[in-house]
């Protein structure tokens, strides 16, 4: 072999080695479980942890208690008498004592949407309204159902809410985008807040299927306008009195395309308001003032892509009461100042 | 004809017989593999929408520099919200059109007017990439009406998609070619 | 003729292949360059991007930003479709000037081609069974790497990111028995699980008062083997019966202490491949309930190796007044209820200890405790400090102890205001924020095999050990406070496995072999040193101003320390081996032989 | 596969969960505005499958007529190219026989799963060429096959020894390819396939540069790829040992020149053998007894050995790589979520399901590594066995496993260059 020939031999040697080299580098870097993720820049990352984090300086209120249920997916709260709480869902209304132990249930025909219960000041204290998708039946509280109210023009029709008076019942329609307003009997009186700008009420805008409808003690209704990021006011009369909210990720709006989703109005006035999205329940005073955080997402939705909203009711000892689906319970706060 | 000749003569039939016995063998196997569900049918490569995060996987792990993963918008559950999550960032400083309030990177998603206060939300192939990230906004917010799905103009159906080898939702699998999208359809409007 | 036309195609077809290849360098040079530019440099991540978007938060409304940021924002969309579309053509110029290359390579090759001039081969040579020989040793060298790689598959075979050393089959043991859905749901549930809150609810963690009157720990209330009552037996004898109330069998053997809740004494025990615990009567010493450990994963199966001075069952068990708690050697942890339900139970992963795990369990308001210290380097960072929500077993938080493997139980102490976990191991003795395991201090004073806990008194912690020496260190440091806060220093009467002793005014150690040395805690330096003649394994203690020390063989030994020396006062002889420490209560002390549990006290006949 | 895992819980889904309340949300009852449709792009019709597989079945006939009847290189040489451009560049070398053995190992170990009819045909028919015509396939059907041989310019003799030894590597890819593919964690093959970047002109950069280090070292190691790691070459190979009319070097009578061998460049071409001596006869005896003896045990050793990688094998199952993580996470071993364990606790599906999903693969992975230890115990012994027994050669001949039909000797044979016309042989020159 002359020294041309062993130079070659050396070459093809060494680049034989390198592709071989390169070629196990390669396989070693193949990451084909993709767990190294997609490697697209943070441009490409949808990043909502900087406003999923809340001071806990705003948060003013502490878990009491936790009312465990047995439901494989518990969808509204309603608190009735004597701070009774009810919740519905798996086609059942579930009645507990105030301590969370269980009284009673009444089986349903079909999922429910919304639930209320008739309070002291009604003709039938303790009566049980609930809403299956387009219809509302009445119960009073031993089970025995008691009417089926329809609602005009079904076919859009989709209730998400029932708040009661002490004679009328209202009733939230986000088909329809505006609130039936019933006597106790269930005759339909009307409706509320549909768009008319004579009476300068701007309409409804609701793209998703929470519509929040409630009593509120200085007789007006709170309505939520979730595609509007606010809460109004109206007189039974269907005459917008105020409103207020405005919409923002921070935490003293509402964040997202549409919230709030669900609202309860305490005696004193203030508001307690239940977001998706970024999942948090926070109070606001009557005035539309934000006041404090009552439970934030790392408690209601510990991992980001948990995002729907969960339904709230107050109760008369001043406390919160939150549904939450996911674990299958209501926790109930208490205000931290008040403790 | 000598012995010799015949055995070697006898031998050739005998290796005949056997290759001709496993070609038969060969084919019968593959053929009783083929029909044995009877299932004729194509199969292509989809991805579930139910079970998609949105992780961003799908647009680098095709194998194609393009992914065949892309955007779907369904017109019919959209929301038609003003501020639409999926299309402006979280903190839009307007809700106009403007890069800057923008959530996708690439500006793939077109926002038309339709009537006070809907707006419509339009994807332009071309320019998806398939990342995901308008899916992660809509789906926190909305109603989840953005979504991907695998193109099949694109698709090259490879015998192991790569997208799905590492896609950690295990939300691809294979189906008919006849019907290869599964597509997320809310109630028709009327 | 020919020769020279094919010289002239060669030529040609040579620098045409030669061009081609250079066009395909260039190609696969600028792909890869490409490659780490978009690597490198994501359009979106350019400064002038987020600097603009940054400035627009700022000035929501000025105008002119707005419309720079878009020029701007379109020009890198631009280049992000242009660095793609680059890619692309990068790769269709390579693969065609990798066409043409081959081919005028190949015309070039065919151009020069002649037969090949093989040399002569030498007939006689059996080639043949020389290349067959080699190749025979080949593929058993083949053979050899495959082994060899199946072998390393085999030993690293563990879970990824785990310290690798666990598997499903660890979680999962085929078919015996479903996981527990409360692992998944702790994770599902992060702030609580749904029984257990309500158990919680009616539930505040025990007051101090009541953890003060029990002995719900290794070494009492507060872990620093001093007794709350002063009205403890001073005598008995097992031949006799006398001053014992009761005495009574342990199913199961194990080196841990008595803890003691009210009218309930818990005990553990385990062998190779059961793990009990125990609750007697403390009143009639009737074994009022006893629950096998039920294996969680990942549990392992193969029992763990352990000297038989440790044992399967070392670690003290703890308890609030709830629920009692114990862990194994197998890193099992299980909670029961005092009334013995079993409350939960999950495994830690079989803890990686060369004598077996005994670090005992604690208690602090609503978080149980576990010092997992493991390995036989710190460099493996395989020792945590783990704290576990009492009610549900969910691990609320965890750190990482730069330490290998120790064998000494934390205690809880209030020094300079504040509540501190102290931990000692080698070479670190670590205070931690018992509510959360952020590290207020650290210091380095320990070597070697570290059996003994902290002690604690009057705002200095103690620790000793075999191969290193007595430190008294200021406990209200921050940070790594080796040089700034240990007082002072002690080296003789270094102990094996006995914990000191701290009172205000004086340090005991106690050594494997009997010598129970006395330091002035202040100052430090020895006061005086006693032999008892006679092999220890247990911790001393404390009543009123008298120490009680038992020895291996059972006998005790009631001591009262002064200044100047110590009296003897009282002996005692239990029968039986003993390495365990005392609980005391109201008028009794509890202790454990090899296989009794014994009530010591006024007897009631 | 996952085929039919994901096809199962598509059903378990639809029985058990019901349409989500969103999907029952109307749009707005616009004024004047029709809703669009969404319009998708079709999957590509059948006929290219039936295209693709007259492609397939011509390509296999030329090639064989080319290697057998006309013993054209040239012939040959076209067919290459034509089937690299249409089966690899065109229709990105998707699906392959090679890929098709998972396909097929799928179907036997996995009840549910039907093998497509077009697959069983690519897997199949190069199957009973070559059993009949030697591995024409591989000579220029292949696109893998055919990029490397357009590559391989200046190849340099790989000593037999090596190329018989490296070769076992086939055979271990093949095994993990039917395991991997019989216990549904993954089609390895086609996840390290190492031209199919390059046939797409695109692709992850690791894999690019895995077939451009394939086409490097393809220039100077003719056809890398097929000789050492090709699992359906192995088979191929295997058949071909049998094949009745395989591509012969001299068309008459050999004349020892050596220019065949010396022209091969993947090493095919054997010589002629001398006669044993007595002594070392004896000694191929004795060898013969060990390894016949040896043979049993390696098997049973293979799988002794094999069974014991149940773990490591389990562990290219995702559903198992899944479960290990989230009970991992769950007990406090690891902090952190991964975007699988993320998605596996959004989703709903409970732990035992995924416990008993996962278990069901780990058990099975008992079997499978000590079938696939099994397998290496027979591969390497038969390997032993081939390098033990002796035979005998009179003239210069492929070695039918190896050898791919390329047809690059004829040229070189003096024989053939004399059958053809090239040359005329005259007395004096011979």
């Amino acid at each position: 072999m002359n020294q041309r020939q062993f130079a070659g031999h050396v070459m093809i040697s060494l680049v034989i080695a390198a592709a071989i080299a390169a070629g196990v580098w390669s396989v070693v870097r193949i990451d084909s479980s993709g767990e190294a993720g997609n490697r697209l820049g943070k441009e490409f990352a949808y990043e909502l942890n900087d406003y999923r984090r809340i001071d806990p300086a705003m948060i003013g209120w502490a878990e009491k208690a936790t009312i465990p249920l047995k439901m494989h997916e518990p969808r509204v709260i309603a608190v009735g008498l004597d701070d009774s709480v009810v919740v519905a869902g798996d086609k059942t209304v579930c009645l507990h004592k105030a301590d969370g132990t269980k009284t009673g249930g009444i089986a349903l025909g079909d999922e429910p949407s919304c639930l209320a219960v008739a309070g002291r000041g009604h003709v039938s204290p303790g009566r049980i309204y609930v809403g299956l998708q387009d219809h509302v039946e009445v119960f009073e509280p031993d089970g025995e159902k008691v009417a089926v109210w329809k609602v005009p023009d079904g076919k859009r029709t989709m209730l998400t809410s029932i708040a009661v008076g002490e004679e009328e019942v209202f009733v939230a329609d986000a088909g329809a985008l505006l609130v039936w307003r019933y006597d106790v009997h269930g005759k339909l009186l009307g409706s509320i807040g549909k768009r008319d700008e004579s009476r300068n009420i701007p309409g409804f805008v609701v793209p998703s299927p929470y519509f929040d409808v409630a009593t509120a003690p200085d007789g007006l209704l709170r309505v939520a306008n979730p595609g509007c990021h606010r809460v109004e006011a109206f007189t039974v009369e269907g005459d917008l009195e105020a409103s207020w909210g405005k919409s923002g990720m921070a935490v003293e709006g509402f964040c997202g395309c549409c919230n709030p989703s669900h609202l309860a109005v305490f005696a004193d006035g203030r508001v307690v308001t239940s977001e998706k999205g970024i999942v948090r329940v926070k109070l606001y005073g009557g005035d539309g003032v934000f006041r404090n955080v009552v439970v934030g997402p790392e408690t209601l939705a510990p991992m980001a892509s948990e995002a729907a909203p969960p339904d709230v009711a107050v109760n008369s000892q001043g406390q919160v009461l939150v549904l939450d689906t996911k674990a299958s319970c209501v926790r109930v706060y208490q205000e931290k100042s008040r403790q | 004809m000598d012995e010799k000749e015949k055995r070697l003569r006898r031998r050739a039939f005998l290796g005949d017989s056997l290759r001709v016995a496993g070609a038969l063998g060969i084919g019968g196997a593959m053929a009783a593999l083929a029909v044995r569900k009877g299932s004729d049918e194509k199969l292509v490569w989809q991805l579930e929408p139910s079970k998609c995060i949105a992780c961003g996987n799908c647009a680098t792990h095709c194998v194609l520099d393009e992914s065949a993963v892309k955007c779907v918008h369904s017109f019919s559950m959209c929301g038609y919200c003003d501020l639409c999550t999926g299309y402006f960032r979280p903190q839009p400083i307007a809700l106009n059109s403007g890069a800057e309030n923008q959530l996708c990177p690439t500006g793939a998603i077109q926002r038309t007017f339709v009537e006070d206060p809907y707006y419509e939300y339009t994807i332009e192939r071309r320019l998806c990439i398939g990342c995901g990230k308008c899916v992660k906004g809509c789906n926190a917010f909305g109603n989840g009406s953005l979504y991907l799905q695998v193109q099949h103009d694109r698709c090259q159906n490879c015998n192991e998609c790569a997208i799905a080898a590492a896609c950690p939702a295990q939300a691809y699998r294979r189906v008919p070619a006849s019907d290869p999208y599964l597509l997320k359809v809310g109630p028709q409007q009327g | 003729m020919m020769e020279s036309r094919d010289n002239t195609v060669y030529q040609l077809a040579a620098r045409m292949a030669i061009v081609a290849g250079g066009v395909l360098i260039v190609a696969c040079a600028l792909l890869v360059y490409d490659y780490a530019r978009r690597l490198a440099k994501d359009p979106f991540e350019a400064p002038i991007y987020s600097s603009l978007r940054a400035a627009l938060e700022q000035q929501p409304t000025n105008e002119a930003l707005k419309e720079h940021f878009r020029a701007v924002d379109l020009e890198l969309r631009r280049e992000f479709f242009r660095q793609r579309a680059f890619a692309r053509s990068g790769a269709v110029l390579a693969i065609v000037s990798l066409a043409v290359m081959l081919f005028a390579w190949r015309v070039a090759v065919n151009a020069r081609r002649r037969p090949p001039a093989p040399e002569a081969l030498d007939a006689a040579v059996d080639r043949e069974a020389m290349w067959t020989g080699r190749a025979r040793w080949a593929v058993g060298g083949v053979c050899g790497v495959l082994i060899m790689a199946a072998l390393y598959l085999i030993i690293n075979a563990g879970l990824s990111g785990a310290g690798g050393r666990y598997s499903l089959a660890d979680f999962v043991r085929a078919g015996t028995k479903a996981p527990s859905p409360e692992a998944n749901q702790a994770l599902r549930r992060p702030s609580n699980g749904i029984g257990e809150k309500r158990d919680a609810r009616d539930e505040t963690p025990p007051k101090d008062a009541e953890v003060a009157k029990a002995w719900p720990r290794f070494r009492g209330p507060s872990g620093l083997g001093i007794s709350a009552y002063g009205n403890v037996p001073e005598r008995w004898d097992a031949k006799t019966g006398q001053g014992i109330v009761w005495k009574s069998a342990v199913p199961l053997p194990g080196n841990n202490s008595p803890v003691v809740w009210g009218t309930r004494v818990f005990l553990s025990g385990a062998d190779k491949t059961k793990r009990e615990v125990y609750c007697f009567d403390a009143d009639s010493g009737k074994l009022l309930w006893q629950h096998t450990v039920p294996g969680t994963p990942p549990s392992a199966a193969r029992a763990p190796k352990v000297l038989d001075d440790t044992g399967y069952a070392a670690p003290t068990m703890a308890t609030d007044g709830h629920r009692a708690f114990a862990i194994f050697a197998n890193g099992d942890l299980a909670a029961f209820s005092v009334e013995g339900k079993p409350a939960w139970s999950k495994s830690l992963g079989m803890p990686e200890n060369s004598y077996g795990h005994a670090s005992s369990l604690l208690v602090h308001k609503n978080l149980l405790l576990v010092q997992l210290d493991q390995g036989g380097s710190s460099e493996a960072k395989k020792s945590r400090m783990l704290a576990l929500e009492t009610a549900s077993g969910r691990v609320v938080w965890q750190v990482t102890r730069p330490v290998p493997n120790s064998w000494s139980t934390p205690i809880v102490i209030h020094a300079a205001g504040r509540d501190q976990l102290i931990t000692a191991a080698d070479p670190w003795v670590i205070s931690y924020e018992p509510a959360s395991g952020k590290e207020w201090w650290r210091a380095d004073c320990l070597k070697t095999d570290i059996g003994p806990s902290p002690a604690f008194a009057d705002g200095r912690v103690y620790v000793a050990n075999e191969n290193s020496e007595l430190s008294a260190i200021q406990a209200d440091g921050q940070g790594d406070v080796t040089a700034t806060h240990v007082v002072w220093k002690g080296e003789e009467g270094m102990p094996d496995t006995c914990s000191p002793l701290a009172t205000k005014e004086f340090v005991f150690l106690l050594t494997s072999f009997g010598t129970l040395t006395c330091y002035d805690a202040r100052k430090g330096g020895v006061l005086w040193a006693e032999d008892l003649a006679t092999d220890f394994a247990a911790s001393p203690s404390l009543v009123g101003s008298r120490l009680y020390l038992v020895s291996k063989t059972g006998k005790s030994f009631l001591v009262e320390p002064t200044r100047k020396g110590c009296k003897r006062v009282a002996e005692g002889d239990l029968g039986e081996r003993c390495v365990t420490s005392p609980a005391f209560q109201d008028g009794r002390i509890y202790l454990r032989g090899s296989t009794h549990l014994y009530c010591l006290g006024e007897s009631k006949h | 596969m996952r085929i039919a895992w994901y096809s199962g819980m598509a059903v378990m889904l639809l029985a058990t969960s019901t349409a989500p309340a969103v999907e029952r949300f109307p749009p707005p009852d616009f004024s004047d505005h029709e809703l669009p449709r969404t319009e998708m792009p079709a999957a590509r019709a059948e006929l290219y499958e039936y295209l693709d597989l007259a492609v397939l079945g011509i390509g296999l006939g030329m090639a064989t007529h080319f290697a057998i009847g006309r013993r054209s290189r040239r012939g040959l040489f076209v067919v290459t190219v034509v089937c690299l451009g249409w089966l690899g560049f065109w229709r990105g070398g998707c699906i392959c026989p090679i890929g098709a053995i998972q396909n097929v190992s799928l179907a036997l170990f996995e009840p549910g799963y039907a093998l497509p009819w077009s697959v069983a045909i690519v897997f199949g028919l190069p199957l009973v060429v070559t059993l009949f015509f030697g591995r024409t396939f591989c000579a220029a059907v292949c696109p893998l096959g055919a990029i490397q041989e357009l590559v391989a310019l200046r190849p340099v003799k790989v000593p037999l020894w090596l190329d018989q030894a490296l070769g076992l590597l086939a055979y271990v890819y093949l095994g993990l390819g039917v395991i991997f593919a019989a216990t549904g964690a993954a089609f390895i093959i086609c996840r390290y396939d190492p031209f199919v970047a390059l046939f797409r002109l695109g692709g992850s950069m690791n894999l690019l540069v895995l077939g451009a280090s394939f086409l490097v070292a393809g220039v100077f190691v003719g056809r890398p790829y097929c000789r050492y790691l090709c699992p359906y070459g192995a088979i191929l190979g295997l058949l071909s040992k049998v094949s009745k009319w395989h591509a012969k070097i001299p068309p008459e009578e050999c004349i020892q020149c050596r220019l065949c061998e010396e022209a091969c460049p993947y090493g095919a071409i054997r010589e002629p053998t001398v006669a044993m001596q007595r002594q070392t006869r004896q000694q191929g005896r004795r060898r013969l007894a060990a390894v016949l003896i040896a043979l049993p045990l390696f098997v049973a050793g293979g799988f002794w050995l094999g069974q014991a990688l149940q773990g490591p094998m389990a562990k290219v199952h995702p559903a198992v790589r899944l479960a290990e993580r989230v009970h991992a996470e769950s007990v406090g071993l690891v902090s952190g979520t991964t975007d699988a364990s993320e998605a596996f606790r959004t989703s709903g599906r409970s732990l035992t399901e995924l416990d008993r999903e996962a278990s069901a693969v780990y058990a099975k992975s008992y079997w499978a590594g000590g079938w696939f230890g099994a397998w290496m115990g027979l591969v390497i012994g038969g390997k032993l066995l081939y390098l033990t027994v002796r035979r005998r050669r009179a003239e210069y001949q492929p070695d039918r496993a190896s050898c791919v039909s390329c047809g690059r000797c004829f040229w070189y044979c003096p024989s053939e260059q004399a059958r053809q016309g090239w040359v005329q042989l005259t007395p004096g020159r011979q």
